[in-house]
């Protein structure tokens, strides 16, 4: 699963633009809302990669810490030496969900719930968010106000002029399947459904390992999905 | 390593097109403030007299899977490819883009492709090969709030309303919040830069208020992608949200505004969320303190009105501010659904009850 | 007989004036062309030397008074800006064409502040409450006091490392050298005036590379209470009461940290002189990838430059000490000896 | 009334106006070369202690600089008193009795104790 991993590592166009090298100075982790909150320190991640370590960089792909970072890139713009932290995290979240390392931990299970939500999105809306997927219920933070527009949706929308789920431009139009066609050729061409499908089956593993399977033995995935919620 | 050449940032002004643009819509903008967008097009084509052009045909461009890292950059790539073929076939050479994280996002796939050649053909081939279509490069790649930035004095000329106080003739006192992604990647890619960034001052100013900075104004709101898609990590959300709330409290601001869509809708739903959990709210007494983009705010002055902007959507109840610049309008029709009929009206607005 | 040979001299810092009064005792006819009133350059805006606060007057006058004896023709109020060999000699010009010939050159012009207003993110000339190192030596020069811009005495302050240095998003890549221990000899001065003061050091390393810098380093801890903090500065902002948030991460716990103080004095460094670039015209003096003047050989000759007779001393090559731009200047003197005698004929 | 028991504010961010200074106010008091520390970690390669636990001499000293009174209290017990640390440091710190110091500020802060 990990062999030539550092290859791997280097062969993204974008870590040539994120590591420099780094002098360990901190001024990344001094503005890093995931520091503020999480046990997360950018600047050692720096590090890490930079030692081209094989373990340092498993222990990475399969620990919470790569999940920490909010992807705000407050690190680039301080850093003296044109670093981006949160393009080096891009990078190690992506090989970590291609080796299936992601399943070994907390935080990276969670890319399922994602997949199903902003995935689910994307390829049957074209948007990566509905008005319909912010559920009340799971969304107390959303207050009252989005409340009572969820529960009155088609008036709302269309008392501020937005033309939600029809046809046609505007706000929250519908898109049309000729688009969504393309975009969809658009995942399988560039491997953005392939990608989703490596999600999705490294999930399905993690299923079984842990006993949640159906009648047939086959991943229960509804099951793993509550699991997931509650983690 | 690349030396940068000595920018006095204060000085810098980037270019941003003066007509002709081709929207590029956010899906978290027209969700949670679809009344904005619907402004920003008819500011431009009522008020300003511009062209601008809305296509039925273009989709997300997948930044928020980009970030939340389902979503390969090489699709990103060809979906924003998509985006720009639909602007060649037009004729439109110019994007006008309503969402931070895709305005980041476009300036991230230009820089890429500038950088390495490679990837351009390469996306060229995918998008080739997936649509059958074939792209240019746009000329100019500007963010909504650059554009009403560039022509905040006609805005000015045409205004009903100005960010002053009536009761006092002072001018109100308003914070801003640049979303991360407009200028902290690529700081020539905003209006001076990104530590001072002019872009919302400057309109602050232009229309009558006075800008104020605060310790944490350059902090993130918190957003983090999967730090609040995922239930489970929204503490991460609210914490930085409540950073910047602590370091503006005492500065007593009459409003915030903003340029990002997620931005805009956390700092006003986290303001609601914390006074439940503390019991207190960081300013504005019981309600808290109205937080608005610059469509919204520019559409207020031009005398647009407020629900059709959309401003009873904010759960941090605007009317006190309307009230302060003196808006008019009517408060009957504030929560009437189609043909203005009775559709409920929420709990409760603001933040404690 | 180079005794008839005539030397002029760039700029009349320190360097400027050690190499002119060496060149001029031993006979030569020395020309020392500086751009302000007065000789001395930046120095006579300093109150004290690191690492011993010996009087940087003492350093001025002594050289004046070297300079003087040695019958150097000082002219002032003349700043250089075009060097060009015409006819085997070289010809001197200002804005005003007025000219200087000479058989041979130093370029001792010295070197210009970081203007601290380029890193934003820190405040300098946006808070009143944030002043740069050279603020402060001629405060204390001037006033021997430190203040708050509200008048009242700092209970914290903060001395930040590495402004302008080391630092790709300004442009400067290199270490400044002097800064790290200008940074603890101020501390220390600051503990002097203001003994009920917090003073803490935000650094990324601590470059003491002198004899007795880190002796100095030790003392300050031990005697000065001076508090270092390794984690290099992310960002000042006023707060309401105009004291300010500093933001850094303390990297020896892997944690951000935010501290509030009252002043904040930024370590500026040296870069290179504003004139660097016209002196490569004409000619074939060249500057190295930083802007400073490129020497023939960093190891064995510092200072001849790229251009046969056209010499370098001081900070024009790099960023010195006081002590070091002197003994540079020094040198320079003997490598102009050596070349005019080479060339005699 | 929504239940927002899933969301918890909190910051990481070390506050110096937040800082418990009371067991490094002792300590310097007591022992002043404390503050000569450059944290180079030579006490922690030499520990006796750390060397079977996870025990770090270096750290105690940082959080004792950033006043983490709870982390030392549980950390402290972890120390054999050998002194090797003392014998190494190259600021000739006398360590021992740094950490001697800490567990007797502890323990009077525990008893509400205060020095005579």
């Amino acid at each position: 699963m990990y062999s030539e991993i550092i290859k791997n590592l280097k062969t993204d166009v974008r870590l040539t633009e994120a590591l420099q090298a780094c002098m360990n100075c901190g001024i990344c982790t001094a503005v890093c809302p995931a520091a503020e909150f999480y046990e997360y320190d950018p600047r050692s991640i720096a590090v890490s990669v930079q030692s081209e370590n094989r373990e340092k960089i498993i222990d990475l792909l399969e620990s919470d810490t790569i999940w920490y970072c909010g992807q705000c890139m407050s690190c680039k713009t301080r850093c003296p030496r044109n670093n981006c932290s949160g393009l080096i995290i891009s990078v190690l979240r992506k090989l970590s969900q291609e080796t299936g390392a992601f399943t070994k931990s907390r935080m990276g299970r969670q890319q399922y719930l994602i997949l199903k939500t902003i995935g689910n999105n994307i390829l049957s809306r074209g948007y990566c968010i509905h008005p319909t997927t912010v559920v009340p219920e799971t969304h107390p933070e959303q207050g009252p106000v989005w409340k009572w527009i969820y529960e009155n949706m088609h008036d709302v929308y269309a008392v501020v002029g937005a033309n939600l789920d029809c046809d046609g431009p505007g706000t929250m139009r519908k898109i049309n399947s000729i688009d969504l066609n393309e975009l969809n050729n658009i995942f399988i061409v560039s491997g953005g459904m392939k990608f989703f499908d490596t999600i999705n089956h490294f999930s399905k593993l993690k299923a079984i390992e842990m006993g949640m399977v159906d009648e047939y033995g086959e991943a229960d995935m509804e099951k793993y999905t509550q699991y997931l919620l509650q983690e | 390593m690349e030396i940068k050449s000595k920018i006095k940032w204060s000085e810098y002004n980037k270019e941003i097109a003066e007509d002709h643009f081709f929207f590029l819509r956010s899906c978290i903008r027209q969700n949670f403030n679809p009344g904005a967008e619907k402004a920003f097009i008819s500011i431009l084509k009522n008020n300003l007299k511009k062209d601008i052009f809305d296509d039925a045909r273009h989709t997300t461009c997948t930044g928020i899977g980009y970030h939340t890292d389902i979503v390969p950059f090489e699709t990103m790539q060809t979906m924003i490819a998509r985006q720009f073929s639909l602007m060649t076939e037009k004729g439109y050479k110019n994007c006008a883009v309503s969402c931070i994280t895709s305005f980041g996002s476009y300036n991230e796939i230009l820089s890429t492709w500038k950088e390495f050649p490679e990837e351009l053909a390469k996306t060229r081939d995918y998008l080739k090969k997936a649509t059958g279509r074939e792209f240019e490069i746009p000329e100019n790649l500007s963010h909504g709030c650059d554009i009403i930035y560039k022509f905040r004095k006609e805005i000015a000329a045409q205004s009903n309303y100005k960010l002053i106080n009536i009761e006092t003739g002072e001018p109100l006192k308003i914070v801003d919040h640049i979303g991360c992604h407009y200028s902290k990647i690529f700081p020539e890619k905003g209006v001076g830069g990104f530590e001072y960034s002019k872009v919302l001052t400057e309109m602050i100013q232009a229309w009558g208020g006075q800008p104020v900075d605060y310790p944490e104004r350059r902090h993130c709101c918190g957003f983090g992608f999967r730090q609040y898609l995922v239930k489970s990590n929204r503490s991460y959300s609210i914490s930085n949200s409540r950073k910047k709330f602590e370091s503006m409290e005492p500065f007593k601001p009459d409003a915030i505004i903003t340029n990002c869509p997620g931005c805009n809708m956390f700092l006003d739903r986290w303001q609601y969320t914390l006074a439940q959990i503390e019991g207190k709210t960081y300013g504005g007494g019981t309600n808290g303190i109205p937080v608005f983009s610059y469509e919204e705010l520019a559409g207020l002055i031009l005398g647009y009105d407020p629900w059709k902007l959309g401003l009873q959507m904010h759960q941090v109840d605007v009317e006190p501010f309307l009230k302060k610049i003196g808006v008019r309008y009517d408060p009957e029709l504030k929560f009437v659904g189609i043909n203005g009929k009775y559709i409920n009206e929420p709990l409760f607005t603001g933040c404690l009850k | 007989m180079i005794k008839n040979k005539h030397v002029a001299i760039i700029g009349g810092g320190i360097a400027g004036m050690e190499a002119a009064a060496v060149l001029a005792k031993q006979g030569l006819k020395v020309t020392l062309i500086e751009k302000e009133a007065i000789t001395g350059g930046k120095l006579n805006d300093w109150h004290h030397l690191f690492p011993d606060f010996f009087s940087p007057k003492t350093v001025i006058d002594n050289l004046i008074a070297k300079t003087n004896h040695s019958g150097v023709n000082v002219v002032y109020n003349t700043e250089i800006s075009k060097i060009e060999k015409l006819n085997g000699r070289f010809e001197l010009s200002d804005e005003r064409d007025t000219k200087f010939y000479s058989d041979a050159v130093i370029i001792a012009s010295g070197f210009r502040l970081f203007d601290a207003t380029l890193k934003e993110e820190y405040g300098y000339g946006i808070f009143d409450n944030v002043i740069t190192s050279v603020d402060f030596e001629k405060l204390m020069k001037t006033e021997g006091k430190l203040l708050t811009a509200q008048k009242t005495e700092p209970k914290r302050i903060a001395i930040i490392h590495c402004v302008g240095s080391r630092d790709a998003k300004t442009g400067n890549t290199y270490c400044s050298k002097v800064c790290c221990i200008t940074g603890i000899k101020q501390a220390i001065e600051i503990n002097k005036i203001l003994p009920d003061s917090e003073i803490y050091c935000f650094y990324m390393d601590l470059r003491l590379y002198g004899l007795n810098f880190d002796s100095l380093y030790l003392h300050a801890q031990k005697q000065h209470k001076i508090q270092f903090i390794r984690g290099r500065l992310s960002e000042i902002a006023e707060r309401f009461d105009k004291s300010l948030q500093l933001k850094t991460e303390d990297t020896l716990q892997g944690r951000p940290l935010r501290i509030n103080v009252d002043t904040v004095i930024l370590l500026i460094g040296m870069e290179p002189g504003a004139s660097n670039n016209l002196f490569t015209k004409n000619n074939k003096v060249t500057i190295d990838e930083n802007g400073f003047m490129k020497p023939i050989n960093m190891h064995e000759n510092r200072n001849s430059s790229t251009h046969d007779g056209i010499f370098l001393a001081g900070t024009v090559i790099c960023p010195m000490a006081v002590n070091e731009s002197i003994e540079n200047a020094r040198a320079a003197a003997f490598e102009v000896i050596s070349y005019l005698e080479k060339n005699k004929l | 009334m929504n239940d927002f028991s899933y969301l918890k504010p909190a910051s990481r961010q070390i506050d110096f106006d937040k800082f418990d200074d009371r067991l490094l106010l002792y300590v310097l008091k007591y022992e002043l070369s404390f503050a000569t520390c450059i944290s180079c970690g030579g006490c922690t390669a030499t520990c006796s202690a750390g060397n079977l636990t996870n025990f770090n001499v270096r750290k105690i000293g940082l959080w004792l600089r950033r006043g983490e009174t709870e982390k030392l209290s549980e950390e402290i017990g972890k120390c054999m008193f050998c002194g090797k640390c003392t014998l190494i440091c190259p600021r000739d710190i006398n360590i021992r009795n740094v950490i001697l110091l800490i567990k007797k500020r502890i323990s009077m802060l525990k008893t509400e104790k205060e020095m005579p």
